[in-house]
């Protein structure tokens, strides 16, 4: 435990300079790259922890999309910031009585990691002890996740999706989606083209890898860490690399516009479905032993399936129009006060 | 346990040593080194010896599967950080950040504003 | 089970499910959207017959017992604030219908009718739920959905308004989870029911304390109360015509309802009321919230600003009943709840109608607008009547309610002073009512070419609810006593552990043979559908 | 003191949720309050999922027991938070995903993202329209 | 040899991983220095960058010494991460600041206003 101990430690102070450091940066560029830093320690500190899944969601989900979708937007904005702060004392005041209300609850709170605290005690319990039998997975988050949570599950599939409709609301333009719609006028076609050769070729050799990962974490989710939101994230990171390659143009003919945004929906569908189903089957909703009520375990195991699938494929198909329509945003002069579509 | 099981992680644990040492090494390069492109070296050291020391140490210690995962982790290694740090050079030498030791002479000087016009085509 | 034991997952299910739909027919957007919101709004009327006779309707989602899953728990109240908030969702969306071709970039509406859709499944899941954290899940899932809807309104500003609600927002949502951690970390439990019973033996715990703590600052966040409420102005008036009156009528009320439940059910009325005081922190902020919106609303120059600034002080009233601590407080916060809403999702509608024919909703472009416009601005004194609470109208019900809750817990100064914001109230209707009648009609309208009473027709509707239920108040009056009094009056029970589900003793061994495992001897969890590789 | 011994990550975890949150009070240009919000919500996952560690407990996946089963009589630590955090991280993602499309085109309209200057540009086009209504209300 | 053997298997075979882990520790703590400190952004991208990979070593290091290396799944995302977050930053900073810093390698020229000058947008004629 002592190990344990001083390796968070040190974790932690690290956590502390990055986050220092990313509040003086103004260079926002820069402070970006020290946030997907942030995001890669703490996930290593929430291994430290125990919670893998949670460690492979942050790596894959605040270093890798969120710190990609913070340079696009900052390609596209000033990436300076100006000096000064706004109403520091009073910020400072709201900080520290929310941090200091924050310390004072956790005095009544049980010591770090003793296994009497009561949060161990009671849900938990049954979780460790029973969903070996109830549902037959090694990993329990995975049980907990997909079948004894699944409708918060479900709900979380639904924010990805209203992520998606709403980033797609705001930024797509007309007609961004048909073919030929991005068409590189020849003058500026040298910031892909003229893109180093040897990372291409290593990009094109590492993408069938990254998607064959991708389906092997949707796959191993069961029995490992891993699962429908981690593939999915994997999946669409595999295409952003593409187009951070060979350019949004290159992307688009691969991803369409319409298929993807079915795909958005289609995922939710299929999750939503399977749920509907059991509702049919005159179970409740997302009660999986519907699927096969001669041996409600291996109906969890193929409603856990679906709607992993289902998670996987909304995320990956969220991720990239995101990504997307980040890319073709043309950069606005500076100063312009012109407005969007 | 076999001997063969014994010598393997001896050599394993030789490896893993060797390996953090050469982590710490370039590590104290990255903050010694005088300018940008030898501190990539430094980096690189990490990255190459470091890495490939570590993990074919850690290999020697695991089942097929788990050092079939090593192999992989480090192959991506390889290529990703070797990868990005090529592009990464050449832009920095396209926008014309200098050599900064004086031991050694700085042939930018000579071809910066090539260099930049190329950067900025 | 028949499918009317399952109305209260349906309810969220059909906008919820509804929303990938529709997004996916962009030719029928529109009227499938409409048809879903109202079969939305039929199921909760379902839900508000089942309910009737002071029973409560559970769910266990996934057939897990509450404790291990997630269950809908469904009480007269809910079954009330659902019914309020999916029949206005279905009336702005039929006046939504008209104008989201106008405000809406071409192409998109089907996008835009998802987020509505999305936006209304997650307010109903909120109300609807009896697991904390599930009520974060739809939290953030009708936030999300609000923040693009307002930033697709008319000018830029909307999205600077988006913005600030969208961080003002997510620090409210993150504060709700903390508060929910602590809460679930001091009793393992995240079923409301559950930790309200098992929190009734920490109280002296400083850890629920603070749980409480951010739970109500949170929630006060995205209710708006006074020192928070700086999002909403920008939120209600930047936004399209029909999202304004949607998140008037709606969003605030709900989060009211979760704040009646932490408060009274959650951590239970005698501990935060008699042990925390929180009631007399909740009624001065009212108080002042109730002075500082109708005042700021006073000096406003653009109708929706001022219908916004309105709503803070209508907030402050929300607040006052509940922080009274009675079992009438309750009654008349949840009369209040629907009188307001319904009002205010009108007028946000006539304002559309005004703007729709004017072109914009400053008042100084309103100067004779009573005489050229007649009905218009017959609707706006309507709605406006029941804002201020005239007999006769829903909104006199609701305050009448809460003042006899006032004078009954002793009161009286409280009483006095929300009579008084009352009357600030009365200025500023009577600024628009003096520029629209009394002014001489300075210019012509600039059509538009748009017809307002695509708009009119659903607040006309509207407005008739409100001066119907003001004069025969009984069946709702009766509706909310009942309500409040099982709310006021639950005792929560501590769930127990579930029995586990029996096992299949030769599951294992089937599911090898099937799927062609070659470990027999591997244990259950390898046997799944995929095989395993588990080292 | 004891409890200092038993509490400090909680409250290293707080200190950096609080630098967070400064940065997003503070701070004034758009992008760097999406990042301090992102600190913000980490610090809170990362509160979340200490509170599931068991001392001496490995991850919850079940260990392969003696009889070719699982091993139950191992300490596995709570699973529970880790799942309600898989939810969170995606919330702050989506969050995240949604604010920046509205810097984009908040940067867009107005030339800038920071806030003092949209504030002011916002107070110079609604004294602009005051303007032209007191001068229409004059002829 | 066999008393040896055995003494690997328990005690010194987890110092070895607590010294590896200790290295790693301290390498990401230079590096980070470099990455915190600059002097131009291509230092901190490089430093970032051998930041990542320690953490992939780390995590591979940590798996060993806490007896469970199936998570090297986790590792094997991280690579990836770093190497599409590294090429995000080369690509997006095109015509971003990065080119600001490498002019002056004293300090960073974080709040100086200076132009960028608007290079040619990628996807030109989408926008109308």
């Amino acid at each position: 435990m002592i190990e344990t101990n001083s390796i968070a430690l040190v974790f932690f102070a690290f956590l502390l300079v990055i986050g220092v450091a990313v509040t003086v940066q103004r260079n926002l560029f820069a402070a970006s790259m020290l946030t997907g830093i942030f995001s890669l320690v703490s996930a290593a500190l929430f291994t430290l922890m125990d919670a893998v899944d949670v460690a492979f969601t942050e790596a894959a989900v605040g270093a890798g999309f969120s710190t990609v979708l913070f340079l696009a937007t900052l390609a596209l904005t000033k990436d300076t910031e100006k000096p000064g702060v706004k109403r520091p004392f009073a910020a400072t005041f709201v900080v520290l009585l929310t941090g200091g209300a924050l310390i004072y609850g956790t005095l009544d709170m049980p010591a770090w990691g003793t296994s009497e605290a009561p949060i161990h005690a009671h849900t938990a319990s049954y979780f460790v002890t029973h969903s070996i039998t109830d549902i037959g997975l090694p990993n329990i988050v995975t049980s907990v996740l997909a079948s004894y949570r699944g409708y918060d599950t479900f709900g979380e599939l639904l924010v990805v999706f209203t992520a998606g409709t709403g980033v797609t609301l705001l930024m797509q333009r007309k007609g961004l989606f048909r073919p030929g719609a991005l068409a590189i006028p020849p003058k500026s076609r040298a910031p892909y083209v003229r893109e180093m050769p040897v990372v291409r070729a290593v990009a094109k050799t590492m993408l069938p890898f990254i998607l064959l990962f991708a389906l092997y974490v949707q796959a191993h989710g069961d029995f490992g860490p891993g699962g429908g939101f981690q593939a999915g994230v994997i999946f669409a990171t595999g295409f952003v690399l593409y187009g951070l390659i060979w350019g949004p143009a290159k992307l688009q003919p691969i991803i369409g516009g319409r298929p993807v945004q079915g795909l958005m929906a289609s995922g939710v569908l299929l999750y939503g479905g399977v749920g509907v189903f059991c509702l049919l089957m005159g179970y409740p909703f997302l009660d999986y032993s519907a699927l096969t009520p001669d041996h409600p375990v291996h109906g969890q195991h193929y409603g856990i399936f679906l709607v992993e699938l289902g998670v996987g494929i909304t995320v990956s198909a969220v991720m990239l129009i995101i990504y997307f329509v980040f890319s073709v945003r043309p950069r606005v002069g500076r100063g312009a006060g012109e407005l969007g579509p | 346990m076999s001997i063969v099981e014994t010598i393997m992680q001896y050599i394993g644990a030789a490896l893993i040593l060797g390996g953090s040492v050469f982590c710490v090494i370039g590590a104290i390069g990255v903050i010694r080194l005088p300018d940008f492109y030898s501190r990539c070296h430094a980096a690189g050291v990490t990255d190459s010896a470091g890495a490939a020391g570590v993990l074919f140490g850690l290999c020697f210690m695991s089942a097929p599967l788990i050092a079939f995962k090593l192999i992989t982790i480090l192959a991506f290694l390889w290529l990703s950080s070797s990868v990005a740090t090529h592009a990464l050079v050449q832009a920095a030498y396209a926008r014309g950040v200098r050599v900064e030791n004086p031991r050694v002479k700085d042939w930018t000087h000579g071809q910066e504003t090539s260099a930049k016009k190329e950067g900025e085509a | 089970m028949t499918l009317s034991d399952h109305l209260p997952v349906l309810l969220v299910l059909t906008p919820l499910l509804g929303a990938p739909i529709v997004s996916l027919f962009r030719s029928i957007s529109r009227p499938l959207a409409t048809l879903l919101a109202a079969a939305t709004a039929a199921i909760a009327w379902g839900l508000v017959q089942q309910t009737a006779d002071g029973s409560e309707l559970n769910y266990h989602l996934g057939g897990w017992a509450p404790p291990i899953g997630i269950e809908y728990e469904i009480s007269m109240a809910a079954a009330w604030t659902v019914a309020v908030v999916s029949t206005l969702a279905f009336f702005s969306i039929l006046a939504g219908c008209h104008n989201a071709a106008r405000e809406v970039t071409e192409g998109r509406e089907h996008l835009y009718y998802a987020a509505f859709l999305l936006c209304l499944a997650g307010l109903l899941g909120m109300a609807t739920t009896g697991d904390a954290f599930n009520v974060f899940v739809f939290l953030e899932i009708s936030s999300l959905s609000t923040y693009t809807l307002v930033a697709m309104g008319k000018g830029r500003r909307s999205f600077t308004a988006a913005f600030n609600y969208l961080i003002l927002g997510t620090i409210g949502g993150t504060f709700i989870l903390l508060g929910i951690g602590l809460a679930f970390q001091a009793t393992g439990s995240l079923n409301i029911d559950d930790i309200a019973a098992r929190i009734q033996d920490l109280r002296g715990s400083r850890t629920v304390l603070v749980a409480f703590g951010f739970l109500a600052t949170g929630l006060s966040i995205k209710l708006a109360v006074f020192p928070l409420h700086q999002w909403l102005p920008g939120a209600y008036a930047e936004s399209p015509t029909a999202v304004g009156a949607f998140l008037a009528g709606t969003a605030t009320k709900v989060i009211y309802f979760q704040l009646i439940r932490v408060c009274v059910m959650l951590f239970g009325a005698s501990y935060v009321f008699e042990e925390l005081h929180f009631g007399t922190l909740l009624r001065w902020l009212s108080v002042f919230g109730m002075f500082v919106g109708s005042l700021a609303a006073v000096y406003q120059t653009s109708l929706k600003r001022l219908l916004a600034f309105s709503s803070i002080g209508q907030v402050g009233y929300l607040t006052l009943a509940l922080s009274l601590g009675s079992e009438l407080g309750v009654r008349a916060g949840l009369l209040h709840l629907a009188a307001h809403g319904i009002t205010k999702c009108a007028l946000f509608l006539v304002t559309g109608a005004i703007v729709a024919t004017t072109g914009s909703d400053r008042l100084s472009r309103l100067a004779g607008f009573g005489k050229r416009r007649p009905l218009i601005a017959f609707a706006f004194v309507v709605g406006g009547i029941g804002l201020i609470g005239v007999p006769g109208t829903a909104g006199f019900v609701s305050k009448w309610a809460l003042l006899r809750a006032a004078f009954e817990s002793g009161h009286t100064i409280i009483a006095v002073l929300s009579l008084a914001s009352s009357m600030i109230a009365v200025v500023y209707v009577w600024r628009v009512v003096e520029v629209m009648y009394l002014k001489p009609s300075v210019e012509t309208d600039s059509a538009d070419g748009s017809r307002p009473w695509a708009l009119m027709v659903p607040a006309s509707i509207l407005l008739a609810v409100s001066i119907g239920a003001g004069l025969y108040s009984a069946p709702a009056t009766a509706y909310a006593s009942r309500a409040a009094s099982t709310l006021w009056n639950r005792v929560p029970v501590a769930a127990g552990l579930p029995e586990p589900r029996p096992v299949h003793h030769d599951d294992a061994h089937d599911a090898a043979a099937e799927h062609g495992a070659h470990e027999s001897a591997a244990p259950e969890g390898q046997a799944g559908p995929e095989e395993g590789s588990t080292p | 003191m004891t409890q200092a011994a038993h509490l400090w990550h909680y409250w290293l975890i707080i200190v950096l949720g609080m630098l967070g949150l400064w940065v997003v009070i503070a701070k004034r240009h758009y992008v760097k309050k999406l990042l301090g919000l992102s600190i913000f919500q980490v610090s809170v996952i990362m509160f979340y999922v200490s509170m599931g560690k068991v001392e001496g407990g490995t991850a919850p996946v079940y260990l392969p027991g003696e009889d070719g089963g699982v091993d139950l009589t191992a300490a596995y630590s709570n699973p529970l938070p880790h799942v309600l955090m898989l939810t969170a991280i995606v919330v702050g993602v989506a969050t995240t995903a949604l604010g920046l499309a509205l810097v984009v085109r908040i940067r867009e309209a107005y030339g800038t993202s920071e806030e003092d200057e949209i504030a002011a540009a916002d107070r110079a086009e609604e004294d602009e329209l005051h303007r032209q209504e007191l001068a229409e209300e004059a002829l | 040899m066999m008393v040896f053997a055995a003494a690997m298997a328990t005690g010194a075979l987890h110092v070895v991983y607590a010294i590896a882990v200790g290295a790693l520790v301290l390498t990401m703590a230079l590096v980070l220095y470099r990455a915190v400190s600059g002097p131009t952004v291509y230092d901190r991208i490089v430093a970032l960058n051998a930041f990542g990979t320690k953490t992939v070593l780390l995590i591979a290091a940590l798996g060993f010494l806490y007896g469970r290396p199936e998570w090297l799944d986790l590792a094997i995302t991280y690579v990836l991460i770093n190497f599409v977050g590294t090429l995000a930053v080369m690509r997006f900073s095109k015509h971003g600041s990065l080119t600001r810093e490498a002019g002056d390698d004293t300090s960073d020229s974080g709040g100086r206003d200076v132009n960028v000058a608007t290079a040619a947008v990628p996807t030109g004629d989408n926008a109308r």
